[in-house]
């Protein structure tokens, strides 16, 4: 069920909400979504060098809930545009097992001003840690442990 | 949900759960006369004391855990979320 | 003096300033420049379809004060880094005559944590616009409008 | 400042000021006796009255208009900031 065919592109709407089981160019799809909007904002999430506890991390693992989690995204995204007056919104999010460096999430957002578009992509990106339905495991020397909260904000 | 899902309730386990209990999807048989709630289901798989940073997910939505579960359903329990 | 060499790269450090007069590309600069690190937030500001009553623009001219500028830039950067607690600071500005849809203004800022990178990089615009000696003309209709204000947050 | 500029403040306007002006850059002669402020100087260029909402500069850094300006300075004259 985790390694399915996840993509689910909204491409039409303003919101536009994607989990990829394999590595995404943030680059390639900013450039690709962004079109001329007058405001944007972004924010690029990177697996740490270092698991929770500061030591060398192999790898980071996302897990989770197909279906759930791309709904719940896109009804806080809906949402959130409204609220903070942006224009389009869109989410990227990797699952699978990640190695240091390698993107984990993008959030971008459009507006007609930098307030509404710098607003809107910090509250989408705590909506995201907050309500969707993903799991970090942390792999070090073959072991793996689950993490039991976020990072602080 | 299905005809096969008629009778069953539909149980997924994420994350650590899903390792604890060694397994992370199953259906479970529900009489239509039962009124179970998703507590008491976690209860019947005897996978330990519930913990209150879990959450519970019907059909793929939150809901409270005394919520009452049906045959036919999708019920998820969910350790704390970790994402973005 | 307004369209002399302005690049002003300063690679090797944590903040890194260069005033434009040809078109950037933000996508490169951005994958060219960030590296891995766990926390990233950008922004991008592009030139409007239309001038500040609405109506179709033609091109958006920005003058800058060469020197001045630059510092004013790298100055309000450092500080600002230093008092988010962020990593490194990239800020890219044009000058010159844009067309609507152009790039006019890049910042992005790395950190550990989101809080930071956020946070630090909406405090460089908000200086940006306020403390660096820059100016916007509108022209339309073959006649330039010298702007008086800033749009608002 | 090389030494040419000896004897002079370089002056200089931008945006709508220069164009108000007609001229963006200006040497004018200062004595080393004269104790002129900024504000002072902006009345010798017959540019017509100051505006609080215009800001000075002297060798590329903010200061009063009411700031001495003496031979070898760069004195701007910068109309309110619209970058960004």
């Amino acid at each position: 069920m985790e390694s399915s065919n996840l993509g689910n592109a909204d491409l039409a709407s303003c919101v536009e909400v994607v989990i990829h089981a394999q590595p995404f160019d943030p680059w390639m799809a900013l450039e690709r979504w962004l079109e001329g909007a007058p405001a944007s904002a972004m924010f690029l999430g990177r697996v740490r060098p270092e698991d929770h506890q500061g030591r060398a991390l192999e790898a980071l693992e996302l897990a989770h809930y197909p279906g759930m989690c791309e709904q719940r995204i896109r009804a806080d995204a809906h949402r959130l545009r409204d609220h903070h007056g942006a224009d389009r919104v869109l989410v990227l999010h990797r699952v699978g097992r990640l190695p240091p460096g390698e993107p984990i999430v993008l959030v971008a957002v459009t507006a007609d001003r930098r307030g509404p578009a710098q607003r809107c992509c910090a509250a989408v990106l705590e909506a995201l840690k907050h309500d969707a339905p993903f799991w970090k495991r942390e792999w070090r020397a073959g072991q793996g442990t689950w993490l039991c909260a976020n990072t602080p904000l | 949900m299905g005809d096969n899902d008629q009778g069953f309730v539909r149980v997924l386990l994420f994350a650590a759960l899903r390792d604890q209990a060694g397994w992370g999807e199953r259906r479970i048989p529900v009489s239509p006369a039962d009124t179970l709630t998703a507590l008491e289901l976690w209860k019947t798989l005897d996978l330990g004391p519930w913990s209150s940073s879990w959450r519970v997910a019907i059909n793929q939505v939150l809901a409270d855990p005394q919520s009452p579960v049906r045959a036919g359903d999708e019920l998820a329990f969910l350790p704390p979320f970790t994402g973005g």
